[in-house]
C-alpha cells in the first residue's frame, strides 16, 4: 500500500500549483451577486453554468407554518434537486426557518411510508391500493347501514390545500355525518 | 481594476433568533452528513431577560486566517475576495485549524476507521473548493458552489429575519450601522467581533 | 501485559463513543470555546497555540534535523570513532527479553519519528494521501512503542538510577567522546548520556502516548480536566504544543543514540542483536561496571 | 372572536405589523413558530422604534427580543387584560369616538374592569402592579397598537372569553380596523386558516355557514346534487344539523362512555371507524384516552406521507390501514396564510413510490362508496362540463359558492398569476405594482369579485370598499336590548353611499338601503340574502354604491349567547391557587358539548389538585419542528437538533426534586398518566412551572414504541408526547383542549439498570 501511496504523490505536487491558479481565477467572477460594480468583472458564460443543466424553476409554497413563505424548487428531468431562494416573496423575502430551508429533505426522506399497509393480527401486511380501498369502503359501507353514518368519524388536516379540506368536508357530508373536524381545535 | 471587495459574514444579534434556518440551509444545501454542521446558532444567557442573544456562527472567513497560519500541509488558500477555501486532497485531518479558530469553525466527520477523523470540513461560502467549478467531484467533496452561479451564500439568503448578513464588509457595515441607529441603541458603530475576524484594529 | 493495554485502550476508546452523543467541543460546548478564545483571565492557548505552531515548530525541527548531523560529522571527522574489537571475549548484558523489548520499541521509532518529521513538514511533501499515510503509520505504530516502553522502564530503571560519583565526572568529560585515547570512563552499566537518553525516552514517551491519545480521540471528556478548569479544547491545544515540542527533543536525543550506537563506537549496535558487548568496550566505557562484575567474578 | 365584529381570522397582515408603534403578545412565540414572520415584528422595531411587549409563561425566543416581558401565571389573560382595561378607563386613555361610533356594550366592560385593581390583578396574575401600570401606559400612549396571539391564548377552558377580551382590548383603544393595529391572531399550520375556511369542522360548513336546513339546501343546490338524497345520506334531518365530534375529543365517541368516560350523544352509536388523513392525532391532549379510543375502534384509515404515529400508539392488532398519502408538494392547490391571502402551491414532482394525492384517495373511496358522480359534481357546473381538472375546478367551485368571507375573486387564475408575480407586491401593504396595480397579494378575504383588490385589513373605514375597506359585519341583529347595533354615522367606509351604518343586505331590503330599483331580470335571479345570492347580484350592487355586503355595524364586547356574556376570569380546572378557584369558579358541567358530556366544575372541585400537583405545565412548540412533528422528525437534519425529548426546568426545582441536568425525570399528571423524559436546565422557565415540547411520540408512558413501526419507517427521532400528560379541560364555547394551564408532579427517574 505504501508503494501506491508514493506513486499517488507526484502528480498531486504537480497539480497544486495549477489548481492555486484556477481558484485565484474564479475568485475575481465570483461577487456579482453582491452588486459591486467596478470591483468585480462579469462572470464568464463557463463560471456561471448550471450544475444542474436543463432544471426548470418551480414556484410553490412551504407547507410548514402559515406565514406562507416562497420557495422555488429546481426541479430536474421530475426529480427535485435544489431548494432555491424566493428572495422576492413579499412575506418571506427568501426568509426560511429550519423546517422551510428542509423541505425538500420531507419530501425525498428516506423513512417516508412506500405502499399502503395493514395490520393484521399484530403483523403489518404490503396492499395494493386497489385492495386496501376495497376492503376500507367494505367497512365504511357496512358500518352506514348497520350503525348509522355517525359512527365515522373524520379527521382532516391544516395541511391540506383549501381544494382538499373543502372535499374533505363534502366527502363526510356525502357519508352523511358531521364528525369530521381538522386542527383548528388544538 | 480596483481593489477586491473583502466578503464577509455578520450576525445581527439583535436580530437572530436563534431559529436555526442558516444551518439546516446549509446541511440541507450541501448535503452534509448529520454531524458536521458547518454552520450552527448559539444563544448566549439563555432565560436571562434583557441578556439572551443568538448568534449564526461558522467560518468567519477571517482575512489572516489562524487556520492557514498552523496548517502542517498548508492546505487553505484566500482567495481575492477574502473567501477561505481549503483543499480536502491534501487536509491530512490533524484538527490544528480546529484548536486555532476562534469560532469553532473546522469539523471533522467520525467515520474513519477505529475513529479517526477525516479530512476536515467548514464553511465554503458556498464557494465550492479547488476542484473544477461545478463539477461532480466539486459538490460531492464541498457541496454546492453558488457564488460562481452568481447566488448568495445559502444561509444568509434563507436567513429568516435576515440577521445574517454577507458580503462586502463596507456594506454590511453600513446596514447593520443604519439599524442600529434608527432603533437607538446608541452609537455602537462597528460590529462587535470585526476586529476578532478581520484584523481591523480599532 | 498486553491484555492490561487492550483493556485501557478499550477504556479509552467508550470515551469515542460517549461523546457522540454530546460533545464536548462542538455543540453546546462551542460556545465557551468561542467565547473564552483569548479572553481576559482565559489561558489565551488559542493564540499561543498559533503563535508557536505557526513560527516555531517548523524552524525548530529543520534546526535540530541540520544542527546535529552537522555536529555529528564533524565529530567523527575529527575526534573519529571509537573501535573496540568484536573478536575477543564478550560480555553477555542483554538478556533476550530486553533485546526484544527494544527491539519492539526501536521498530516503532523507526516507523513513528520520520513520519512525525513528514508530518511537521506536511506542507514541503504537499500533503495528501501520502502525508495521510505517514498520519495512519504514525497511529499504527504508537500501540507498539505503548507496549515496550512499560517493560523497558520497569527493567532498566534500578540500573538507570542516577549515581552522582560516576555521572557527574562522565558530564565533565563528556563522556570521553571528545578525546581520542582509551581510557576508562566513569560509568556503571549505562553512563550519564544513556540515563538521560532513558529517561527522556521513557518519561517523555509516556507524556508523548498520553497526547496522542487525547489528539487522537478529540471528542472526549475527563474529569480530571474539567475538575482543573480546563476546557476540552484548550487540552486539546496544551497537547499539541507539548507533543509537538517533547517530540523534537526526542528527535534529536534519537539522533545522537543512532549516532553512538552506530558511528561513534563501532558495530556497538550490535550488542543489541545479540546482547554480548566486547570486554574491552565494557572496561573503557563502563569502567564502574566491569569492577563491578570483576568483584562478582563473572570476568 | 366572530362573535364580536364578524369574522374570526387575523385582521392585519405580518408585513403590516412593521406600521405598529407598539405590539403586545399574548401567548404567541413567533419567534419560533413563525421565524419568517418574526423579521416583520423586528422591522416594526428598527423602522418605528415599536415597543414590544410579551406576556407569556415562559421566556421565550420572542420574549429575548421585547422590550418588556411580563411572566404571567398560565390561565389569567383575562385578569390581566382587564387590568389593562382598568388603568385605560381611569386614565381616560380609552378612544372615545371609537367606542361610541363602533363598539356596543363597552360600559359592561368598563363596569367589569373597574374591579380589577393593579393589586388585584397582581394578585391573580403574578405579574406586580408596576410592570401592569409600566406595559398599560405604553402601549396605550405608544400610538397606533397591534395586538397578538396564538396557542396561548386559545388552549384554556376559558380560551373563547381570552380570544373576545383581546378585541375588546384593541377596541377600547380605538386600534382596530387601522394600519399597524389590529388583532393578529397567528395560525400555527400552513393551511388552518384556509382548511377551516374550507370548514373541515364539525360545525359548519365551508365559509362559516352554519349546518341549518338553509345552508344544506344552498350547498346541496351549489354541489348539484338533490338535497333528499343528501338528507337521505345522514341518519335523520335531525343529525344533519347537530354539531359532531371535535378532534379534541373524538375518542369519547369510541369509548362509548365506558367505564365512567364521559357519556357521549351520537345518534345512538359510538365511533367504528376513523379515517385521518394528514392528522397527527397524536399531539392531542389526554394521549392515553386517544390510545384507548384508538384501541376501541373498529377500523383505523390513516393516510399520511409518514406513518402516523396513532397507528403505533394503539395495541389494535387488526384493521389499522396506513396510506401512503402523497405531500402537498406532490399536488397543487391553494393555501390560505395567517393574514387570509391565498396563493398557490404548486406541484414540483409526482409522488414518490407508491403514494397518492389526497384527493385520489377521496375519489377512489367515493367510487366504491357510489356518490362519485355527486361528490364531483360541483366541479363541473360552472362551464357545464363533462370532466373536470383538478385542482382549479375545485378552486373555481369554492370561489362560485363561498360568499360569506368574500372568496368569490379567488378564482384559480388569479390565485395563480399571483403566485407567479409575487416579486410584483410591496413587503408591508401588500400592494400589487406594475401589471399587479390596485390587487394586494393574495387577495386577503373577504375579496368580493372577481376584480376586487382583496382586503389587507379588516373593518379599516379609511379604505372604500372597492380597496378593502369595510365597517364591522351586522351578523347579531339590529338592536339588542333597545340599544341600537348598527355603526353610528360617520364610520362608515370611505367612499360610501351611506354616512352610517346600515344592515346586511338582503333580498328584500337591497332597493330601499341601497336606493336602487332592481330590473325584473335581476329580480328573478337574485338569492335570498348576499350570502346565498349564487348570481351575486346584491354583491355588485354593493360595490357599486360603496357598501360592504355584509352591513356596517357595531362590534359587540357582549355576546348574549354564551355562557359570560362579558368576558369572565375563571381559575382553569387545576388551578395552582386553591384559593382563587372559590372566588373564580368554572363553569358549570356541559352536557351534549359537541355530542359529549364534558366537566368543568365538577372536575375543578373534585380535589384540590395543587396539593399532589404542585407544579404548572406548560406545553409550547421548538422551532424545528411542526404540530405532532412526524414529518419534521422524518428529516435528518431537523430531527439532529433536538434528538429526544426533553422537559425545561429552573435548576432551583430540579434541585428540591433531586434532579440533575441531563438525567431522566418523570412528569405526572393528575389523569393518573405519566412520561419519562430528560430534564434540561434553564432558566426560561420559573421555579413554579415546567415546560415540555409537544411535537414527539413514539414513547408511552416509558414505554419505546418504536419497534411497532413498519419497517424503515421509524422516523429519525422519538419520544414522549407531551399531550400524555396534558390534563383534562376544555373550552366551553370551541372544545379546544386546555393543555396550557394545567398542573403536573415531577420526580427523579432512577436510571434502570
Amino acid at each position: 500500500m505504501g508503494i501506491n501511496e508514493f506513486d499517488a504523490l507526484k502528480p498531486k505536487v504537480g497539480r497544486r500549483s495549477f489548481l492555486k491558479m484556477a481558484a485565484v481565477a474564479t475568485a475575481s467572477g465570483a461577487t456579482v451577486a453582491f452588486g459591486n460594480e467596478g470591483v468585480t468583472r462579469k462572470a464568464t458564460k463557463e463560471e456561471i453554468k448550471n450544475p444542474f443543466p436543463g432544471s426548470t424553476s418551480v414556484k410553490t409554497i412551504c407547507t410548514a407554518c402559515s406565514v406562507g413563505c416562497g420557495i422555488i424548487a429546481e426541479v430536474q428531468n421530475g426529480v427535485w434537486v435544489r431548494q432555491e431562494v424566493a428572495q422576492d416573496h413579499p412575506i418571506s423575502l427568501g426568509g426560511h426557518c429550519c423546517k422551510g430551508a428542509d423541505m425538500i429533505d420531507m419530501v425525498r426522506s428516506k423513512v417516508r411510508l412506500k405502499q399502503p399497509m395493514v395490520k393484521e393480527k399484530g403483523q403489518w401486511k404490503r396492499l395494493t391500493w386497489d385492495v386496501a380501498l376495497d376492503r376500507i369502503a367494505d367497512k365504511m359501507k357496512t358500518a352506514h347501514e348497520t350503525a348509522g353514518p355517525d359512527s365515522a368519524m373524520f379527521l382532516g388536516s391544516a395541511k391540506m390545500c383549501n381544494e382538499q379540506a373543502y372535499y374533505f368536508r363534502k366527502f363526510a357530508a356525502m357519508y352523511g355525518t358531521n364528525n369530521i373536524d381538522h386542527q383548528a381545535r388544538i | 481594476m480596483g481593489e477586491f471587495a473583502r466578503l464577509n459574514f455578520y450576525c445581527d444579534e439583535h436580530r437572530c433568533i436563534n431559529c436555526d434556518g442558516c444551518s439546516v440551509a446549509c446541511a440541507e444545501a450541501h448535503e452534509l452528513p448529520e454531524y458536521i454542521s458547518r454552520r450552527k446558532v448559539i444563544t448566549m444567557n439563555e432565560g436571562i431577560e434583557n441578556m439572551e442573544y443568538s448568534l449564526s456562527i461558522a467560518c468567519m472567513h477571517c482575512t489572516d486566517a489562524p487556520c492557514q497560519q498552523v496548517c502542517p500541509v498548508d492546505c487553505f488558500y484566500i482567495r481575492a475576495d477574502g473567501i477561505v477555501l481549503h483543499d480536502k486532497d491534501k487536509c491530512i485531518g490533524c484538527a490544528y485549524c480546529l484548536y486555532a479558530c476562534p469560532f469553532g469553525a473546522p469539523q471533522f466527520p467520525l467515520d474513519g476507521a477505529f475513529g479517526t477523523k477525516g479530512v476536515m470540513d467548514k464553511c465554503t461560502m458556498c464557494a465550492g473548493g479547488p476542484e473544477e467549478t461545478n463539477s461532480h467531484e466539486e459538490r460531492e467533496l464541498y457541496g454546492q458552489n453558488r457564488i460562481s452561479e452568481g447566488k448568495v451564500p445559502v444561509c444568509a439568503a434563507m436567513c429568516s429575519t435576515k440577521a445574517l448578513l454577507v458580503g462586502d464588509s463596507a456594506k454590511i457595515s453600513d446596514i447593520y450601522r443604519e439599524r442600529i441607529l434608527s432603533k437607538g441603541h446608541g452609537a455602537k458603530t462597528q460590529p462587535y467581533g470585526w476586529d476578532v475576524a478581520y484584523g481591523k484594529k480599532l | 501485559m498486553k491484555k492490561r493495554y487492550l483493556a485501557l485502550m478499550l477504556l479509552l476508546s467508550t470515551f469515542l463513543f460517549g461523546a457522540k452523543a454530546d460533545s464536548s467541543i462542538w455543540g453546546n460546548n462551542l460556545l465557551s470555546n468561542i467565547l473564552e478564545y483569548d479572553k481576559e483571565g482565559s489561558l489565551h492557548m488559542g493564540h499561543y497555540f498559533t503563535v508557536i505552531q505557526s513560527t516555531y515548530i517548523q524552524p525548530m525541527l529543520l534546526f535540530v534535523l541540520i544542527v546535529i548531523p552537522l555536529a555529528f560529522a564533524a565529530h567523527y571527522f575529527i575526534v573519529g570513532p571509537k573501535v573496540f574489537s568484536h573478536s575477543g571475549k564478550s560480555i553477555m548484558v542483554f538478556s533476550l527479553f530486553k533485546r526484544i523489548n527494544h527491539a519492539l520499541a526501536a521498530i516503532s521509532f523507526m516507523v513513528i519519528i520520520p513520519t512525525g518529521i513528514i508530518m511537521i513538514f506536511g506542507d514541503f511533501f504537499g500533503g495528501g494521501a501520502f502525508v495521510r499515510f505517514c498520519k495512519g503509520a504514525h497511529a499504527i505504530a504508537s500501540p507498539l512503542f505503548m507496549i515496550s516502553v512499560i517493560p523497558m522502564l520497569l527493567t532498566w530503571m534500578k540500573r538507570m538510577i542516577f549515581s552522582p560519583k560516576d555521572d557527574i565526572r562522565w558530564l565533565k568529560i563528556v563522556g570521553g567522546y571528545l578525546s581520542k585515547e582509551k581510557k576508562p570512563i566513569p560509568a556503571g552499566m549505562f553512563n550519564m548520556g544513556q540515563k538521560i537518553y532513558f529517561w527522556f525516552v521513557t518519561l517523555g514517551g509516556l507524556v508523548m502516548i498520553a497526547t496522542s491519545v487525547i489528539l487522537y480521540l478529540v471528542d472526549f471528556e475527563l474529569g480530571i480536566f474539567t475538575s482543573m478548569g480546563l476546557s476540552q479544547i484548550d487540552v486539546l491545544r496544551i497537547s499539541a504544543l507539548t507533543h509537538n515540542i517533547i517530540g523534537i527533543f526526542i528527535v534529536a536525543m534519537f539522533m545522537v543514540h543512532i549516532y553512538m550506537s552506530v558511528f561513534a563506537i563501532k558495530d556497538a549496535y550490535k550488542s543489541m542483536i545479540d546482547g554480548t558487548i566486547p570486554e574491552e568496550e565494557v572496561k573503557i566505557l563502563h569502567s564502574s561496571y566491569y569492577k563491578e562484575l570483576q568483584e562478582k567474578g563473572e570476568v | 372572536m366572530a362573535n364580536t365584529w364578524g369574522y374570526g381570522a387575523m385582521t392585519n397582515s405580518l408585513g403590516d405589523i412593521q406600521n405598529a408603534k407598539a405590539i403586545i403578545i399574548f401567548g404567541a412565540n413567533p419567534a419560533v413558530n413563525h421565524p419568517v414572520g418574526f423579521q416583520h415584528f423586528l422591522k416594526a422595531q428598527e423602522r418605528n422604534n415599536a415597543q414590544m411587549i410579551v406576556v407569556d409563561p415562559v421566556f421565550t425566543k420572542t420574549a429575548a427580543k421585547a422590550d418588556i416581558y411580563v411572566r404571567i401565571r398560565p390561565g389569567t389573560d383575562i385578569a390581566f387584560m382587564y387590568g389593562m382595561l382598568h388603568l385605560i378607563f381611569k386614565n381616560g386613555w380609552e378612544d372615545e369616538d371609537f367606542i361610541n361610533d363602533r363598539v356596543y356594550a363597552m360600559d359592561d366592560i368598563k363596569a367589569e374592569a373597574a374591579k380589577w385593581t393593579p393589586e388585584k390583578v397582581s394578585d391573580v396574575t403574578g405579574v406586580p402592579a408596576e410592570k401592569l401600570i409600566q406595559v398599560t401606559k405604553l402601549y396605550a400612549s405608544a400610538g397606533v397598537g397591534t395586538l397578538i396571539w396564538a396557542m396561548g391564548l386559545t388552549q384554556h377552558s376559558i380560551g373563547s372569553s381570552n380570544t373576545r377580551l383581546a378585541p375588546i382590548l384593541q377596541l377600547a383603544l380605538g386600534n382596530m380596523g387601522k394600519e399597524g393595529g389590529g388583532t393578529n391572531i397567528l395560525r400555527g399550520h400552513d393551511n388552518v386558516q384556509g382548511a377551516t375556511d374550507m370548514g373541515c369542522l364539525s360545525d359548519t360548513l365551508p365559509g362559516y355557514y352554519g349546518l341549518s336546513e338553509g345552508s344544506w339546501k344552498y350547498f346541496a343546490s351549489s354541489w348539484g346534487v338533490d338535497f333528499e338524497w343528501l338528507q337521505g345520506r345522514f341518519k335523520s334531518s335531525e343529525w344533519m344539523g347537530k354539531k359532531g365530534f371535535t378532534l379534541a375529543r373524538w375518542w369519547a365517541g369510541a369509548i362509548n362512555g365506558k367505564d365512567g368516560n364521559d357519556q357521549i350523544h351520537n345518534a345512538g352509536t359510538g365511533l367504528k371507524n376513523l379515517f385521518v388523513m394528514g392528522n397527527g392525532i397524536t399531539s392531542i391532549a389526554q394521549q392515553a384516552k386517544v390510545k384507548e379510543g384508538l384501541d376501541n375502534l373498529d377500523m383505523l384509515v390513516l393516510c399520511d406521507p409518514f406513518v402516523n404515529e396513532a397507528a403505533i400508539l394503539t395495541d389494535k392488532q387488526d384493521d389499522v390501514f396506513i396510506l401512503p398519502a402523497a405531500t402537498q408538494f406532490e399536488t397543487s392547490g391553494t393555501v390560505v396564510a395567517t393574514n387570509r391571502s391565498v396563493q398557490w402551491r404548486t406541484k414540483v414532482v409526482d409522488p414518490l413510490y407508491e403514494s397518492k394525492t389526497d384527493q385520489w384517495i377521496m375519489f377512489e373511496l367515493a367510487k366504491r362508496l357510489g356518490f362519485y358522480d355527486e361528490f364531483t359534481a360541483g366541479m363541473k357546473i360552472k362551464e357545464n362540463k363533462k370532466d373536470f381538472t383538478w385542482p382549479e375546478d375545485a378552486t373555481d367551485e369554492i370561489a362560485r359558492i363561498i360568499k360569506t368571507i368574500g372568496l368569490t375573486g379567488w378564482t384559480a387564475k388569479r390565485v395563480k398569476s399571483h403566485t407567479e408575480n409575487w416579486h410584483m407586491f410591496d413587503q408591508i401593504s401588500g400592494r400589487g405594482y406594475g401589471k399587479m396595480k390596485g390587487e394586494y397579494y393574495g387577495l386577503p378575504w373577504p375579496c368580493w369579485t372577481e376584480k376586487h383588490s382583496g382586503s389587507p385589513v379588516l373593518y379599516n373605514t379609511d379604505r372604500s370598499v372597492a380597496e378593502g375597506g369595510m365597517g364591522f359585519r351586522n351578523r347579531f341583529g339590529l338592536e339588542h336590548d333597545g340599544t341600537n347595533l348598527l355603526a353610528e354615522d360617520g364610520s362608515a367606509p370611505k367612499d360610501s353611499f351611506i354616512e352610517g351604518g346600515y344592515p346586511e343586505i338582503n333580498k328584500d331590503n337591497i332597493e330601499k338601503v341601497l336606493g336602487i330599483t332592481l330590473t325584473e331580470d335581476e329580480k328573478a335571479k337574485i338569492g335570498k340574502n348576499w350570502k346565498v345570492d349564487k348570481s351575486n347580484i346584491i354583491v355588485e350592487k354593493c360595490m357599486e354604491k360603496g357598501l360592504a355586503p355584509y352591513g356596517n355595524a357595531k362590534a359587540r364586547a357582549k355576546v348574549w349567547t354564551f355562557p359570560d356574556q362579558i368576558p369572565m376570569h375563571r381559575e382553569p380546572l387545576h388551578s395552582p391557587r386553591a384559593d382563587l378557584v372559590k372566588e373564580f369558579p368554572s363553569y358549570e358541567d356541559k352536557s351534549n358539548h359537541f355530542r359529549v358530556d364534558t366537566k368543568y366544575i365538577s372536575k375543578q372541585t373534585e380535589q384540590e389538585w395543587v396539593k399532589d400537583f404542585p407544579i404548572n405545565l406548560v406545553t409550547g412548540r421548538l422551532v424545528n419542528m411542526n404540530g405532532a412533528g412526524m414529518e419534521n422528525r422524518a428529516s435528518k437534519y431537523l430531527a439532529a437538533l433536538s434528538p429526544e425529548m426533553f422537559c425545561q426546568i429552573h435548576p432551583d426545582l430540579a434541585g428540591k426534586y433531586g434532579i440533575r441536568d441531563k438525567s431522566m425525570m418523570w412528569i405526572h399528571s393528575p389523569e393518573g398518566t405519566k412520561i419519562k423524559v430528560k430534564a434540561k436546565y434553564s432558566f426560561s422557565v420559573s421555579e413554579d412551572r415546567i415546560f415540555i415540547p409537544f411535537h414527539f411520540a413514539g414513547h408511552f408512558q416509558g414505554e419505546d414504541l418504536t419497534h411497532k413501526f413498519p419497517a424503515g419507517t421509524a422516523p429519525y427521532a422519538s419520544g414522549e408526547s407531551a399531550n400524555t400528560v396534558t390534563n383534562y379541560g376544555y373550552d366551553i364555547v370551541t372544545q379546544i383542549p386546555e393543555t396550557k394551564g394545567g398542573l403536573c408532579r415531577i420526580e427523579y427517574a432512577k436510571e434502570e439498570a
